[in-house]
């Protein structure tokens, strides 16, 4: 309390006092004090809307002063940040205020990225679009346009795309990014996690975080409620070669050997299953498989793991034990991008077999089932079909079945336009999303862009992709439009709007406008029939008993949370798993019925010979993968990334902290960066922070600054299911 | 001419040589507009003549090409952003605190950016096309046109003009730099004489 | 019995005279009085606390002691450039202490002339004085250079941070932090003079106060107590 | 009853993510390369060498015995009853010499105003209800805001319910405002405050000028009030003298 203190007064003695008088406590006085103008709070009103700085979505309140947006606060009411913005979010002001951000309709003139550009009016853009677009379809078919997106406000065009007739829609979403974890959920129990993972982290006791850096791969939601766990008691066992700020929280580090996570899982599914450790009623009420699994994982004992991953057997054995001891109220805590093995499948399925004997489904402080706020799409015509396969293979029997089909493949998607191969793509629409940066082949990039006839980007602003469009078309960022509605899945189900805080600046429009503008050149109105954004949503909530209007003063309308619902069991209801066999399988009969490997195995990993090191690379709590590094606020907190390298391996290559050192892959693909010395890493693996290394000299802040880890990751596969095994690359790093 | 009718056009001539130079724009307004300050005798009269209108459609569409490197985007970053809350609010963003200023006065007389053009208030052919319309009512308009040049237009366009010279290919753009930097420079001091200057006063007024 | 007068100084010298001393007294009042922090306050902490709440807060007291400051610099520079010939040159002429000899000289008369308050030195042996003597000497030569300064000073404190972007140039600030130690120190010095000179006007020689009202001083007093001065005025048939 | 605001950073719930020193910016317009709050990540040796993390939000402390406003010559600098010590930029000279006799480093020459900007607990917000920008965005809910005086708020609770450090040290104590809790932890010697170093004008006004003028000045009034005294003596002697004689 205040009154603690110190009596003692001053900081130093001195001669101040010397003609004090009775020492008149100065600041008792009433005195009339001028603040400065910019520590005022002007008039203002506020709009409500959800971010769209990462992939969470949080919802928002935008301060508006003088027409334009001056703070982004947060919306106490939604449930994906309860009010809280992380820093990325606050400086989302930035995204739209940008001096490099793209202002106008630009027409390439000279060569594919040789960086010259005319401004044109949006009709020429739009005449021209629709002209090269036609003309492909006419002579390759519709399939012939591919759409990348990036993963949020891509909605219009995945519409434009179907309507246009072609599947080949991809976003990086799946294959570089969730695709396993949620695979793995989905054969196991039917059940994927989703976007915003429906994790009762409040009330959980003990998480098993297995790299799942939750407090710098952060979203507000999740993250807080973690926090809000472990303030609690809840105990935390961190498994990543990085002692992260996670790590900090946790009681105990285990820094496991890079892609050995599935050893150490499957160790633990044996102790578990060996000591009897797991919910015996929900496995023989909910479950398939157990005895198939008990032979299956016999041979992975915890000795082996130990020798496989390094952590110590007893320790395994012990951390089974204490995973049971607090079930139902227990985690293991997958990592969001579970994109790293050639068997990330393997990985998923363990983590989800783990969760599944510890009887968390539907139990409190483990997964909950998510209510929904049912608002209807609007009619429309339905789409043509594609006589085509994705060109990815996503979906595709014979190819990659299991790959979501909705996102596809990106990696894949690449590489096919880049071979032409299984067929002709010669369009490609980008809306936002930077394949150099979030794929890990710059080769297949330049070489895809080279065999297009027609290349429209979409973007707020300039990168390394969307330098070689054919004509770029100046997005309105989200603080200057209404978009599609945002329904979610958490404990409370509930329907958000994103509403204008300001007209678009420069020449921009939003995405539902150029996409309606578009379709309509190319003859596709009838997949756009709303007038705008606002008159879509609008025609949504009307359908949902809503209203724009009454949406509009509250930001967010929720279906409040019904225990008995998102924790039926807790309840004495029944659970449901929506699998072939509606039983949770703990070997999967898809993956038989399609004729595949069960991926339960383990698959030995890459190791780093003499001189080698894992490579690895993360996220820090204020940027958001490579798409923040040119925001100049985001810029200030780390304007570069460092390689993180252990002491003893730095000093056995003579590097120094902050000496310039190279970092080269087997395939000769090399970077330049500054070194951070560490004694946070292991000593046979490195580390960089994610996004940066940008070479798009139109981004001032950005250019130039760092490394990029998607030029050094790896370019593997996961063999079930396409998506990318980043982490298989092995580096060495010389001092410059 | 009156000296407030020389003035409008003069700015309204800067302006015009920093739009997108667009053949007939240039052919039917901007020529005849030199051409006419040309012709009466003053302290612009060199810099006017000294334009070098582009001939013909080629060299106007040369034109085109650096002012969209300029200006609009290049390979490298836009070399020289032609908006003045860029200058004056740190460089690191558009839309900042400092063009409430010009938004005021364009409020004040009714007026706003065309939809069309897609323009920010503070774009450079915005600010001198304001500074020509209130030009052209003859002094009635002096405490808005000292506030736009004392907190804006002197404050960035010779740092915008400089940068304008530093980076460009064409001696167009050279000439328009020139004619601008000395079209502020003139105009300040003209300001400045007729009602005294302090930074002060341009800040009351603009609070007021 | 009438003591036989001669004038000695005009009237706007004496105006000049109290326009200074009032200055000086608001200055003083209002100087004090903004300075709060404990660390380089001057005053007792209850007096910038007095002023302040009077004057509604700090900004007025920091205007009125800026704009009294500028004007009473400027009234002094006007009275000397208009004066120059005829009053101020001979003034400082007679007052300002320039070599060390002379120095010495004022400053064992200044001594002297202290012991003797308490009754001590009355043997010393004092040279003649002029029309100041070697105290008011060393006073006016501390006040005239002081004022300068303090002017100097105290222009620069109140005018450079309205003008002189202080972040772009570390000087600025730094000369700022000299010029508010020289303006305080100075002020300080003038002041600790000051005692002594009142204390004589009011005490010890009333007829030097008369004189400064009514511009008039006794011949006997000039004989007695500036006796160089006396034989001058004799020569130049002023008496 | 006058509040007292004070801040709270519970270390255990920090997780360096900047979205207090981002929301700050946005508030107050800070120019870039100057902060008013920031985090600091300090890396120590854990036990058996492991690494260990300590994560310190900070901002002004707003200090009971502020030295900046100690320092303060132009009277902007002031601290308000309810503790939050604010910069009055009406009056601010931006001559800095408060800038270093803050031991936090909380203060800095705001190139865009001309005056010294500094942390003020969001003063405008407070006043109308709202929690500070940082306090209202925190992610991990490690800041916590309130008056320490109100026995009801969750400060007070909180202040009661957890062990609260202040970054005080033996040679600095000037009685900051913003507590943390560490988790039992000791805090790391590099965050605690240095004494300061303030500048050379500042020091010797402090410990010269002023001490040498106030003694000046007491012991020249001193000298003629003893003068004075001697000659009011002097004179009624005389005049006990002269009526002595007079009876004589």
């Amino acid at each position: 309390m205040s009154k603690t203190t110190d009596p003692s007064r001053r900081r130093f003695l001195g001669g101040a006092g010397l003609l004090a008088v009775g020492g008149y406590p100065a600041r008792a006085l009433a005195r009339v004090k001028a603040p400065h103008a910019a520590e005022m709070l002007g008039p203002s009103r506020e709009v409500f809307s959800f971010c769209d700085m990462c992939y969470w979505r949080c919802g928002l309140k935008i301060r508006v002063r003088d027409g334009r947006a001056v703070k982004i606060e947060g919306n106490p009411e939604h449930p994906n940040n309860r009010g809280v913005v992380c820093a990325k979010g606050n400086a989302g002001l930035m995204a739209a205020y940008d001096p490099d951000r793209l202002k106008f309709p630009l027409l390439r003139m000279g060569e594919r990225g040789a960086g010259k550009w005319k401004r044109i009016s949006w009709d020429e853009a739009y005449d021209r679009i629709a002209a090269a677009f036609l003309k492909a379809k006419e002579q390759y078919g519709p399939e012939t346009l591919a759409m990348i997106g990036h993963g949020t406000w891509e909605k219009p065009y995945h519409r434009l795309a179907h309507a246009f007739g072609t599947p080949n829609t991809t976003s990086p979403v799946f294959g570089l990014c969730c695709g396993p974890r949620d695979v793995a959920n989905q054969l196991v129990a039917g059940r994927p996690l989703g976007g915003n993972e429906t994790l009762d982290l409040e009330n959980c006791r003990y998480f098993l975080m297995m790299g799942r850096n939750i407090t710098e791969s952060l979203h507000n939601g999740e993250t807080l409620g973690w926090v809000e766990a472990v303030a609690k008691g809840a105990q935390v066992v961190y498994v990543d070669p990085r002692y992260t700020i996670t790590a900090s929280k946790a009681k105990e580090w285990l820094p496991i050997r890079p892609l050995t996570d599935h050893a150490f899982l499957l160790a633990l599914i044996r102790v578990m299953i060996e000591e009897r450790l797991y919910d015996t009623e929900f496995v023989a009420a909910y479950t398939l498989g157990l005895e198939e699994l008990e032979r299956r994982v016999a041979r992975y004992t915890p000795e082996w793991a130990e020798e496989e991953c390094g952590i110590a057997a007893k320790d395994i054995r012990r951390i089974a034990r204490e995973l049971a001891a607090h079930a139902p109220a227990a985690l293991v805590y997958s990592p969001r991008r579970l994109t790293r093995t050639s068997n990330d499948l393997g990985t998923g399925l363990a983590i989800s077999i783990l969760n599944t004997l510890l009887g968390v489904w539907d139990r409190e402080g483990g997964i909950f089932s998510p209510l929904s706020f049912p608002v209807p799409e609007p009619d429309l015509p339905p789409f043509p079909h594609a006589d085509a396969p994705r060109a990815d293979g996503a979906g595709v029997e014979g190819v990659w079945p299991l790959a979501n089909a909705q996102y596809g493949l990106t990696n894949q998607m690449w590489s096919a336009i880049a071979e032409q191969k299984p067929y002709p793509i010669k369009l490609l629409l980008t809306a936002g999303g930077n394949g150099f940066m979030n794929s890990t082949d710059f080769d297949a990039i330049r070489r895809a862009i080279g065999q297009l006839d027609f290349f429209v980007a979409a973007d707020i602003a300039p990168n390394e992709m969307n330098q070689y469009a054919d004509i770029l078309l100046p997005e309105a960022s989200y603080l200057e439009r209404y978009d599609d509605l945002q329904t979610g899945g958490a404990k409370e189900g509930f329907v958000a709007v994103r509403m204008p805080a300001m007209k678009p600046l420069h020449d921009t429009r939003d995405a539902w406008t150029i996409c309606k503008q578009l379709a309509g050149r190319l003859g596709l109105g009838a997949w756009f029939p709303h007038a705008s954004a606002a008159e879509l949503i609008d025609e949504r909530l009307k359908k949902a008993g809503l209203s724009l209007a009454e949406l509009e003063t509250k930001g967010i309308v929720k279906k409040p949370a019904d225990p008995a619902r998102n924790f039926p069991r807790e309840h004495g209801l029944p659970s449901v798993f929506p699998t072939p066999s509606g039983k949770v399988e703990l070997v999967p009969s898809r993956l038989k019925a399609l004729g595949m490997d069960d991926a339960l195995d383990y698959l030995p990993q890459v190791r780093p010979q003499d001189g080698e090191f894992h490579f690895t690379f993360g996220r820090v709590g204020f940027h958001t993968h490579a798409r923040t590094q040119n925001n100049p606020w985001l810029a200030d907190l780390m304007g570069e990334n460092e390689l993180w390298i252990h002491p003893d391996a730095a000093s056995r290559q003579g590097i120094r902290d902050g000496d310039r050192v190279e970092v080269a892959d087997r395939n000769s693909r090399k970077e330049t960066l500054r070194a951070k010395v560490t004694r946070r890493i292991r000593p046979d693996t490195v580390f960089m922070v994610h996004g940066f290394g940008h070479f798009d000299p139109r981004m001032r802040t950005a250019h130039g600054k760092g490394a990029a880890d998607a030029n050094l990751a790896s370019r593997d596969r996961d063999g079930h299911l396409g998506t990318v095994a980043m982490g298989r690359s092995l580096v060495r790093v010389r001092k410059l | 001419m009156a000296e407030h009718d020389i003035r409008m056009k003069l700015h309204l001539l800067c302006a015009g040589l920093f739009a997108e130079p667009e053949a007939e724009h240039l052919e039917h307004v901007l020529r005849p507009l030199a051409a006419e300050l040309g012709q009466t005798d003053g302290p612009w009269q060199e810099g006017v003549r000294a334009l070098p209108f582009p001939e013909g459609g080629r060299e106007t569409a040369q034109l085109g090409l650096e002012y969209n490197r300029l200006f609009v985007l290049a390979k490298g970053h836009v070399p020289v952003q032609p908006y003045g809350g860029y200058w004056l609010d740190g460089k690191s963003t558009l839309y900042g605190p400092s063009l409430r200023t010009v938004e005021r006065i364009m409020a004040a007389e009714g007026l706003e950016p065309a939809q069309a053009s897609g323009l920010a208030p503070d774009h450079v052919v915005c600010e001198l096309e304001l500074m020509a319309h209130l030009a052209s009512q003859g002094g009635k308009k002096a405490p808005l046109e000292k506030t736009l040049l004392f907190n804006h237009l002197a404050r960035w366009t010779p740092d915008f003009c400089r940068a304008v010279m530093e980076n460009t290919r064409e001696e167009f753009y050279c000439a328009a730099a020139k004619l601008l930097e000395e079209t502020v420079a003139r105009d300040e001091a003209r300001l400045a004489a007729h009602m005294g200057r302090t930074a002060g006063d341009a800040d009351e007024e603009e609070q007021a | 019995m009438t003591e036989r007068l001669i004038r000695v100084r005009d009237r706007r010298t004496i105006a000049l005279h109290w326009f200074n001393a009032a200055c000086w007294a608001l200055l003083l009042a209002s100087g004090f009085g903004i300075i709060s922090g404990d660390d380089v306050r001057l005053a007792p902490a209850f007096w910038p606390g007095l002023v302040q709440n009077l004057a509604g807060g700090n900004a007025p007291v920091v205007s009125f002691h800026g704009v009294l400051g500028m004007v009473w610099a400027a009234s002094i520079l006007a009275f000397a450039l208009f004066n120059l010939r005829r009053v101020v040159r001979p003034f400082l002429a007679e007052v300002l202490v320039l070599t060390p000899v002379t120095a010495w000289r004022d400053l064992r008369f200044t001594t002297v002339t202290l012991l003797r308050l308490f009754g001590l030195a009355k043997n010393a042996e004092l040279p003649p004085q002029g029309r100041y003597n070697g105290a008011q000497r060393l006073l006016g030569t501390l006040i005239v250079l002081g004022s300068v300064l303090i002017a100097l000073s105290g222009a620069y404190l109140f005018l450079a941070p309205k003008l002189l972007p202080f972040a772009a140039n570390p000087l600025y600030g730094e000369l700022f932090r000299w010029a508010l130690m020289v303006h305080a120190g100075t002020v300080f010095a003038v002041l600790t003079g000051l005692i002594p000179h009142i204390y004589f006007a009011v005490v010890e020689e009333r007829e030097a106060l008369e004189s400064m009202k009514s511009g008039q001083l006794p011949v006997d007093f000039i004989r007695h107590h500036n006796p160089l001065w006396y034989e001058e005025l004799h020569r130049s048939g002023k008496i | 009853m006058t509040k007292k605001y004070v801040m709270l950073a519970d270390a255990t719930r920090c997780i360096n993510c900047k979205a207090c020193v981002i929301a700050c910016r946005a508030e107050w317009g800070t120019p870039l390369g100057h902060s008013r709050d920031w985090v600091r990540e300090v890396e120590m040796e854990g036990p058996g060498g492991m690494p260990d993390l300590m994560l310190l939000p900070g901002r002004c402390q707003h200090c009971d015995d502020a030295p900046c406003v100690e320092s303060c010559p132009s009277g902007a600098a002031y601290q308000r009853e309810d503790g939050v010590v604010l910069v009055d930029h009406e009056l601010c000279s931006g001559c800095e010499l408060c800038v270093p006799a803050c031991p936090y480093d909380a203060r800095f020459l705001n190139p865009e105003t001309g005056t010294v900007s500094k942390c003020t607990f969001c003063q405008p917000r407070i006043d109308a209800g709202q929690p500070p920008a940082c306090v209202g965005t925190c992610v991990g809910r490690a800041l916590v805001f309130g008056d320490a005086n109100d026995p009801a708020s969750e400060v007070s609770r909180l202040l009661q319910e957890k062990e609260w450090l202040r970054l005080t040290s033996d040679g600095v104590n000037v009685g900051p405002n913003h507590y943390y809790h560490t988790g039992g932890r000791p805090l790391p010697p590099e965050a605690l405050p240095k004494p300061t170093t303030p500048h050379v004008q500042g020091r010797l006004l402090e410990e010269v000028v002023n001490p040498l003028a106030g003694a000046g000045l007491l012991g020249m009034a001193g000298v003629f009030v003893a003068a004075g005294m001697k000659k009011l003596l002097d004179r009624r002697s005389e005049v006990q003298r002269q009526e002595g004689g007079h009876h004589d």
